[in-house]
């Protein structure tokens, strides 16, 4: 099975290339092209998983092109951390596109759409396969490109044209650092191969300046992926794709492969004490401040975009307090009940034709299958206890807390309070109360789109059982045949961990009751209690609008200058040598003035300048 | 046969030009596709030599010598004879980018169906540009290569001066006389090396060159000679690549020429300056270059940046474009500012694929200028719905530019880069600034085109016509060729590269 | 000296000059006896079939050796046989132009504008034969003498006239002023033949008067630059061009010039060659203590020449400073004293030669059918008469020095004497590479007028003999631009150079 | 005989040579401008026989030097007053001022 493993990402890219050839199709069958690739996918990268959870792997790498001495290579690789992955992405693909087969139902390029998916799929699966740095990071972002092609799928929408390009240039920022480090790591290793460059790290052929420097390059890189501070901008304006990109792309898989790229750099990570703290306080601020932000937000998605975020942040977090372990397990539970999450969103949509909540409300009974599970994805990701949310964040807090990092422990607590809480307020304010939009024809969605519903809302809720402290830690076992020596396998923090974690998810929700529910809170009480923080918070503590005031701007002006130089300065210079030719082409027709006897004149006065210099400069009487 | 290949393919392109001189000028539709079977029998010619072209050997191949001219000059010490011959040969550098010119002429000659007037002269100027380039890529002395740099602008003069846009003759002006103080700066060079050593022929050159210091001095060539002549060759070069700030005069050109002379022009025109920074800049004067590097560097930067920025603000896509190339140029000069193996390959892969992604751009652009009649960013947009084709291939370009993974973009400025980390590598951070800022201009110019809202005016155009799909999808392919399967070109370059290298010291 | 001596030399050695002396008188005493409105067509055909004769004899006389009558006075030498070729070719051409000049105001004069032509060029091929001042000043007076009269042969025409006054006035002026040098340089030496003039030069006592030496020098290539039209003498040239005929403006541009330069070779190079430097600056030449100097006359003639060009709108001034501008390109050569001056400048001229008469072929067909020397009259040309155009074109790229014409090599020769020697003149290089720029501006300029512009004009009906000399002339510069070894290997096959400073004593003459 | 140094009949010569320049270049009358470049010629007679008779290596040839100089100026005059007629038949005027109707 193993050995087959490179048709993984090939099957998604057949799939690309078949849909951009009949893109024109009408025929909406079209998308079981998609589907039974990505499906053969998921089987392969079952298979693999399967093969390495006997403890198997495998290592195929061919050279690509010669350099000098050097060979960058090219192949693939199947280790119990990418195997994972595979099964993750292979399988959210699947779903996805099953969902979108309903979800995009008669839009007019319905068939480019399963493309770009199969092109998304392709990529995502190669960057998980990649042995190396380098292909890593040409996956990394031919990613990005899926990405873009799809948060632009609806070209003629402003908006959409702009996330797109934000989406592409923000990430663009982050993969330049990811270059940066990938390059001064070849020069400091001598190989993009992780083995080579782990083993040079494990001798100590770099010096701990380096090792700090290329991995916080290297963490740029995934900060701006997977949407962290300061790069988080791009990620909720991604919305304006499809819903099921959402789920796939911003939710699942690519803002997560930041979160894998950590993951898969750990043993550079785990050799700077600086850059782990880096990430892990990166993480711990961009939980709060992302949970912070979806509070307020009014837009279904993008209150998920910002609880995504969010909870990537807490990945980052777990990582950079060396809980790898609770990282890659809230990584895979958060793409299952994120991907619900967003799919039910999805599907709420499609039924309402707005994403404003505030135009919502008391779907619950129209929507009777859609409204369960995200309540499932609901209670998943706020931490309940018994649903997979609770015992990966459970981990990610029992791993704070043993590194000692108290404060970004109580911080990530605080999060875990608001999550539960505007999770809630988003299920209020949907699903139960009265109606405050016209609800015309809501209906239930097409079996094609609840079924992979169904299947999401199972592993939100067994997802959690692959690793837990009371039936055993199969991850764990499983995590530790790589290459990452884990360094707090079995932590075992305070025993009352688990039990604050569940008492302020137990909080947030009452307070979304409270609030949201039942009324007996004044939905603008924390308006009017904090007008400014709330307005701050409203306005997503103003990171867009700081950025173009600074660098927007900053860029803009610099580069009218550079227009106002170019149209000024160098051409100015240019008018210059031109205007002083003519000037000496008009002095030499004005001297040739017609009068015979002036040229005379001029030929002499020549002359006799001529032996003047000659006789002055000549030496001949001194 | 094979021993005056070469020379057939240098002048192949005059076989159109004899053939041309016999069809009446208004038999409009035979001249149309002579032009283009003209140009396809240089490529097939060029196929030819590349089948007969030894990948693995770092020899000069296909060699041809004949005596030529030769001055007797009495000097002190005797008659001196100062020959000069045709010397004409390929080694893996000069053999790709004939290929690239025998291919980027076809498309361009597919290209040239937009043209409106006077097909017959259009073709034989072309003919004769296309005799110029290949033939500057095949000298192997400097007094040919100066007479084939020379040949190109004449041509050129003509095509951007008679068949170009609005104001095409201040254009043709601008071209003329840049170009023409490059290669004055050239001219003075070569003559001076040739009266110093006697000799134009490259391989002699740099022997004669690296040579000990004491023998140099004998004949008058001292470390500050060799360091001027490599300066002026520099800048000569500069003008062509070009350099900020010698760059308004491509500007210009880019924007009034016809799009498929800007082909060209940006194809392969521009390359001639790469070409000879590196032949004659890195490979006669290895130490000086060397001292230099850092200087090289810094302007390969500036270019980087200074095009990205000015092509942020651009309102025609022309310009844009214009800019751009101004700011990929600048990678070449990083890429040779590294002196190692990774900065060179990636210069010239640079050059090969900057080719092939200009190309197929202004390709592109002059498809849309025909049917929009305008190349300004705000008279556009949507038309991604009515040409899905032409978006579609204008994105990947747009792509390739920025240097997507998959596309040879990617593979030059990765090396190139790679390349200076090495040596510079706080420069090279500062450069990869140029990164970001190329993802956000390439996008702004494509997204504005492609997508937003349509306007009512674009609701007559049509997509791609099938014969221009053909240019468009054979550079797409090329491009992405070279990006998935890099060895195929490193390796053709690999040998002569590594003559320079060993130069270098690198 | 008695009869023996007389009849003792080897007067075949002067067999072209006598063929154009005596086809000259024929065509006078003919051009009398003949009715006035008889065609003067056979005279142009005499005297082109005398000048081949003369050319024929020239090549002929190939392998002679070096030989010298009348003490020097007359010397059949490398350089008179190779720079004769030059200005029997260029005269040629000048004749068939001139018979198919069309205009009333010339036609009274026609027959003497034939034996005026050979006239000044037996006065020109005095000057490349001679080795002595006398003899020198001599064809040089006959040269200009003819040329006055020549420029003004349009009697009725007042800018014809004034074109003749302006040249008398300023060449007389020309002319007193390299006479007053000769004599500072007979007084210093006592001698007029070159040769001993250059014995004497290494004379002791000479040393005291350097500096008159050197004021000598000066004036005398100052006066002889008059010629070539070079500053500071050289403001008469556009006047005097716009207002000649063509063929004489044709004539005056090439074989005039041609001949200012053999006289300036012959002259300043046997001189001063040795002359010794002045006292108190030591181990030089005077020849290089002067460089310096003349090498600005060079650059200052380039960018005049080039720069004033820019502003003309009358294509024969344009032409004018243009030649002036080729005149200092030309000095470059002559002032580096690369030992490759006499190739390059014979080679250059030649190149000069065709491109020159080529486009003046075109300018008086175009000139005299339109009745205007405005730039206009090229409007549109390559519609009209592409066969025009394009060999205009050639002539043009050529005289800018593009590459695969004959001006190219001839330039990037001139680079070669000026870069050859230690130490290497890169800043005259440099001024003439960029002056050649600014070249580029006008000369473009007429082929943009000839592309770029359309035209309603009519086609131009060119005549069978133009139609020969644009041919010959444009396939010559393309000719000698791809294959310039024919000429050159020409050069280096038949002439030594070192005859040119090869002294023949004459047996038991000249005593004092 | 020798009492009259040379530099006197250089300085005579030089001293009509520029006269004679004087002339040619500001004299209004064409003829006296014809006239003037005689003045100048001959001024360099008087330099070439002085030098032949006088100079570090006197020699014969200055003499003869100075016949053809003035055959030739003789030859010059006549051409020159030649055109200057033709230029008066047609413009009725000997004043150098006005022929400037070429220029620039």
């Amino acid at each position: 099975m193993l050995q087959m493993s490179w048709l993984i990402p090939l099957f998604p890219l057949l799939s690309f290339i078949l849909l951009v050839v009949f893109r024109k199709s009408s025929n909406e069958n079209t998308a079981w092209i998609g589907v039974l690739l990505t499906g053969a996918s998921f089987v392969l990268s079952f298979g693999a998983w399967l093969a390495v959870w006997q403890g198997d792997g495998i290592k195929v790498e061919g050279t690509w092109f010669q350099l000098g001495e050097r060979a960058i290579t090219m192949g693939y690789e199947v280790n119990p951390l990418n195997a994972l992955m595979l099964v993750i992405v292979s399988l959210v693909s699947l779903l996805v596109h099953l969902y979108s087969k309903g979800y995009m139902h008669g839009d007019e390029r319905f068939s480019v759409f399963f493309a770009y998916l199969g092109l998304f799929s392709f990529a995502m699966l190669g960057l998980v396969l990649s042995p190396n740095l380098l292909q890593l990071y040409m996956f990394w972002e031919l990613v990005g490109l899926g990405s873009f092609l799809l948060i632009g799928f609806y070209y003629f929408k402003p908006e959409a044209k702009a996330a797109a390009k934000k989406a592409f240039v923000m990430t663009r920022i982050g993969d330049v650092g990811l270059f940066i480090g990938m390059v001064l790591l070849f020069w400091q290793v001598g190989s993009f191969e992780y083995d080579e460059i782990f083993s040079a790290i494990k001798n100590g052929e770099l010096s701990q300046s380096m090792l700090t420097l290329t991995a916080i390059c290297i963490f740029v890189g995934a900060i701006g992926k997977s949407g962290q501070l300061p790069l988080h901008t791009w990620l909720p304006d991604a919305m304006e794709g499809p819903t099921p990109v959402s789920a796939l792309i911003h939710a699942a898989t690519m803002v997560a492969a930041g979160v894998y790229l950590v993951a898969a750099m750990y043993p550079l990570f785990q050799a700077s004490e600086t850059a782990l703290t880096v990430v892990a306080v990166v993480g711990g601020v961009t939980a709060i401040f992302a949970a912070s932000i979806g509070l307020m937000q009014k837009d279904i998605k993008r209150v998920l975009a910002y609880s995504t975020v969010s909870q990537l942040g807490y990945m980052m977090l777990a990582l950079g307090a060396s809980g790898y372990v609770a990282g890659i397990f809230h990584l895979t539970t958060h793409a299952f009940f994120k991907a619900l999450l967003f799919l039910a969103a999805g599907s709420v949509i499609h039924a309402v034709h707005t994403q404003n909540i505030e135009e919502m409300g008391g779907l619950w009974k129209k929507l009777n299958i859609t409204g369960p599970l995200f309540l499932i994805g609901a209670l998943a990701i706020s931490g309940i206890p018994l649903l997979s949310g609770f015992f990966s964040k459970d981990e990610i807090l029992m791993s704070t807390y043993a590194d000692g990092k108290y404060g970004l422990f109580w911080i990530a607590v605080i999060a875990a309070f608001m999550t539960a809480f505007y999770m809630f307020r988003l299920f209020f304010l949907v699903f139960t109360g009265k109606p405050r939009g016209s609800q015309k024809g809501v209906h239930e969605s097409p079996s094609v789109m609840t079924l992979p519903m169904i299947v999401l809302g199972v592993l939100a809720v067994v997802a959690g059982y692959l690793n837990t402290p009371w039936f055993g830690t199969f991850l764990t076992d499983y995590l530790s045949q790589g290459p990452v020596e884990l360094l707090h396998a079995d932590h075992h923090g305070p025993v009352w961990i688990p039990f604050v974690a569940t008492a302020v998810a137990l909080l947030g929700i009452g307070l979304a009751y409270m609030i949201y529910q039942k009324g007996s809170v004044s939905r603008d009480w924390l308006t009017r209690t904090f007008p400014g923080l709330s307005h701050v918070i409203y306005n997503k503590w103003f990171v867009d609008e700081g950025y173009d005031r600074t660098v927007v701007k900053g860029t803009t002006g610099l580069s009218w200058l550079g227009v106002w130089f170019d149209k000024y300065v160098i051409e100015g210079l240019v008018a210059g040598v031109v205007s002083g030719v003519q000037a000496l082409s008009r002095l030499g027709s004005e001297m040739q003035n017609g009068q015979v006897q002036s040229y005379g004149t001029f030929a002499i006065f020549g002359l006799v300048l001529l032996l003047l210099i000659a006789a002055l400069s000549g030496g001949y009487f001194s | 046969m094979s021993t005056w290949l070469l020379s057939i393919l240098i002048f192949s392109p005059m076989l159109g030009v004899l053939v041309l001189a016999f069809v009446p000028s208004h038999d409009e539709k035979s001249i149309k596709w002579l032009g283009i079977l003209g140009t396809l029998f240089p490529l097939g010619t060029a196929l030819i030599t590349l089948s007969a072209f030894d990948m693995s050997s770092d020899k000069l191949q296909l060699a041809e010598t004949y005596r030529w001219i030769s001055y007797e000059v009495f000097q002190s010490k005797g008659e001196v004879s100062y020959p000069i011959f045709y010397e004409v040969g390929v080694n893996g550098l000069s053999m790709v980018l004939i290929l690239l010119t025998a291919v980027v002429s076809v498309l361009a000659a597919v290209a040239s169906f937009s043209i409106k007037k006077n097909w017959k002269s259009y073709f034989i100027l072309f003919f004769l540009l296309e005799m110029g380039m290949l033939g500057v890529f095949a000298a192997q002395n400097l007094f040919l290569f100066f007479i084939f740099f020379e040949i190109t602008l004449i041509p050129m003069f003509f095509l951007i001066g008679r068949w170009g846009y609005v104001e095409r003759e201040k254009a043709a002006y601008s071209f003329l006389i840049y170009n023409g103080v490059g290669s004055a700066i050239l001219l003075i060079a070569f003559v001076s090396m040739f009266m110093k050593t006697g000799t134009m022929n490259f391989e002699k050159l740099t022997e004669t060159f690296s040579l000990p210091q004491e023998e140099l001095n004998a004949v008058f060539i001292t470390d500050g000679y060799m360091m001027g002549m490599l300066i002026a060759l520099l800048i000569a070069f500069a003008v062509k690549l070009p350099v900020v700030p010698l760059h308004s005069w491509m500007v210009s050109v880019h924007v009034q020429a016809p799009p498929a002379i800007v082909m060209i022009h940006s194809g392969i025109l521009l390359k001639i300056g790469a070409y000879g920074l590196i032949t004659f800049g890195a490979g006669m004067f290895p130490e000086e270059f060397r001292s230099l590097a850092f200087v090289i560097g810094l302007f390969g930067v500036i270019n980087l940046l200074y095009g990205a920025f000015l092509a942020l603000t651009q309102t025609d896509v022309k310009r844009v474009l214009a800019y751009s190339s101004v700011s990929h140029m600048g990678i070449v000069l990083i890429g040779l500012a590294a002196l190692n193996e990774a900065g060179i390959t990636g210069a010239v892969f640079q050059v090969v694929s900057h080719g092939l992604i200009s190309a197929l751009l202004f390709f592109l652009v002059g498809a849309l200028y025909e049917r929009a009649g305008t190349s300004e960013l705000n008279d556009l947009g949507g038309l991604a719905k009515r040409m899905p084709i032409l978006a579609g291939v204008l994105l990947a370009g747009g792509l390739a530019s920025l240097g997507l993974p998959g596309m040879s973009g990617f593979i030059s400025e990765f090396m190139a880069f790679l390349g200076l980390f090495e040596k510079m590598p706080i420069l090279a951070a500062v450069g990869t600034l140029g990164l970001i800022l190329t993802a956000v201009y390439v996008l702004r110019a494509v997204l504005a085109i492609t997508f937003g809202t349509e306007k009512e005016q674009h609701e007559t155009y049509t997509d791609l016509t099938s014969a221009e799909r053909v240019p468009a999808f054979v550079l797409l392919a090329a491009i992405m060729f070279i990006g998935i399967y890099p060895a195929w070109l490193s390796d053709m370059l690999r040998p002569a590269l590594d003559v320079i290298l060993l130069g270098l010291g690198g | 000296m008695d009869l023996d001596t007389l009849l003792s030399y080897k007067w075949g050695v002067m067999a072209p000059e006598f063929i154009i002396l005596g086809v000259a008188t024929l065509l006078s005493v003919l051009d009398l006896f003949m009715k006035k409105e008889a065609s003067r067509k056979p005279l142009a055909w005499l005297a082109g079939a005398g000048i081949i004769a003369a050319l024929v004899s020239v090549f002929l006389q190939l392998d002679q050796e070096v030989t010298s009558i009348l003490y020097d006075t007359y010397r059949l030498d490398f350089f008179s046989k190779a720079f004769k070729i030059l200005l029997l070719l260029g005269t040629l051409l000048v004749i068939v132009l001139a018979s198919s000049y069309k205009k009333e105001e010339i036609d009274e004069n026609r027959g003497e504008f034939y034996y005026l032509l050979l006239a000044a060029l037996l006065g020109a091929m005095m000057m490349a034969s001679s080795a002595d001042m006398i003899t020198l000043f001599v064809g040089l007076e006959l040269l200009s003498l003819s040329s006055y009269i020549m420029a003004g042969l349009e009697r009725r025409n007042k800018r014809s006239n004034e074109a003749a006054f302006k040249y008398v006035v300023s060449g007389g002026i020309a002319t007193a002023i390299t006479l007053f040098g000769m004599s500072y340089v007979f007084g210093l030496t006592g001698e007029t033949n070159l040769f001993l003039i250059v014995q004497n030069m290494q004379d002791e006592e000479l040393l005291k008067h350097g500096f008159l030496l050197v004021f000598a020098f000066f004036i005398t290539f100052v006066g002889l630059t008059f010629k070539i039209a070079a500053a500071p003498l050289h403001m008469w040239a556009p006047d005097v061009y716009e207002g000649a005929p063509v063929p004489v403006t044709a004539f005056l541009s090439v074989v005039s010039k041609t001949a200012g330069f053999v006289i300036l070779i012959r002259f300043i190079i046997i001189t001063f060659i040795s002359a010794p430097a002045a006292p108190n600056i030591d181990g030089e030449v005077m020849l290089l203590q002067v460089q310096p100097y003349v090498m600005a006359l060079a650059a200052v003639t380039m960018v005049i020449g080039n720069v004033t060009a820019l502003r003309q709108r009358n294509i024969k001034r344009m032409f004018a400073y243009s030649s002036i501008a080729q005149a200092g390109y030309l000095l470059v050569p002559f002032v580096s004293n690369s030992s490759l001056l006499f190739e390059l400048i014979w080679f250059y001229l030649l190149a000069y030669l065709f491109m020159n008469i080529g486009a003046f072929t075109i300018i008086q067909l175009l000139t005299t059918q339109a009745g205007s020397n405005d730039i206009s009259v090229f409007r549109g040309l390559f519609k009209r008469s592409p066969w025009l155009a394009l060999p205009m074109t050639l002539f043009l790229l050529s005289l800018a020095g593009i590459p695969v014409t004959a001006g190219f090599v001839g330039k990037f020769g001139i680079f070669m004497g000026a870069l050859g020697l230690e130490p290497a003149h890169y800043w005259l290089a440099a001024v003439m590479m960029l002056t050649t720029l600014i070249s580029y501006v006008y000369y473009f300029n007429v082929i943009a007028v000839m592309f770029f512009r359309d035209d309603e004009g009519r086609k131009i009906s060119v005549p069978g003999g133009m139609a020969t000399v644009l041919a010959f002339c444009a396939a010559s510069t393309l000719i000698l631009g791809v294959m310039p070894g024919l000429a050159l290997d020409f050069f280096y096959g038949n002439f030594d150079i070192n005859e040119f400073f090869m002294r023949i004593e004459e047996v038991g003459t000249h005593t004092h | 005989m020798s009492s009259v140094p040379l530099t006197a009949y250089l300085m005579l010569a030089l001293i009509l040579f520029c006269i004679g320049l004087f002339g040619a270049l500001t004299k209004r009358n064409a003829v006296i401008v014809l006239i003037s470049i005689e003045l100048m010629l001959n001024a360099v007679n008087i330099n070439l026989v002085a030098f032949a008779k006088y100079s570090l290596n006197p020699g014969l040839t200055g003499q003869v030097f100075s016949l053809f100089t003035i055959t030739v100026a003789a030859a010059e005059a006549a051409v020159g007053l030649a055109i200057l007629i033709a230029l008066y038949r047609n413009r009725q005027t000997v004043n150098v001022d006005e022929m400037d109707t070429m220029k620039r």
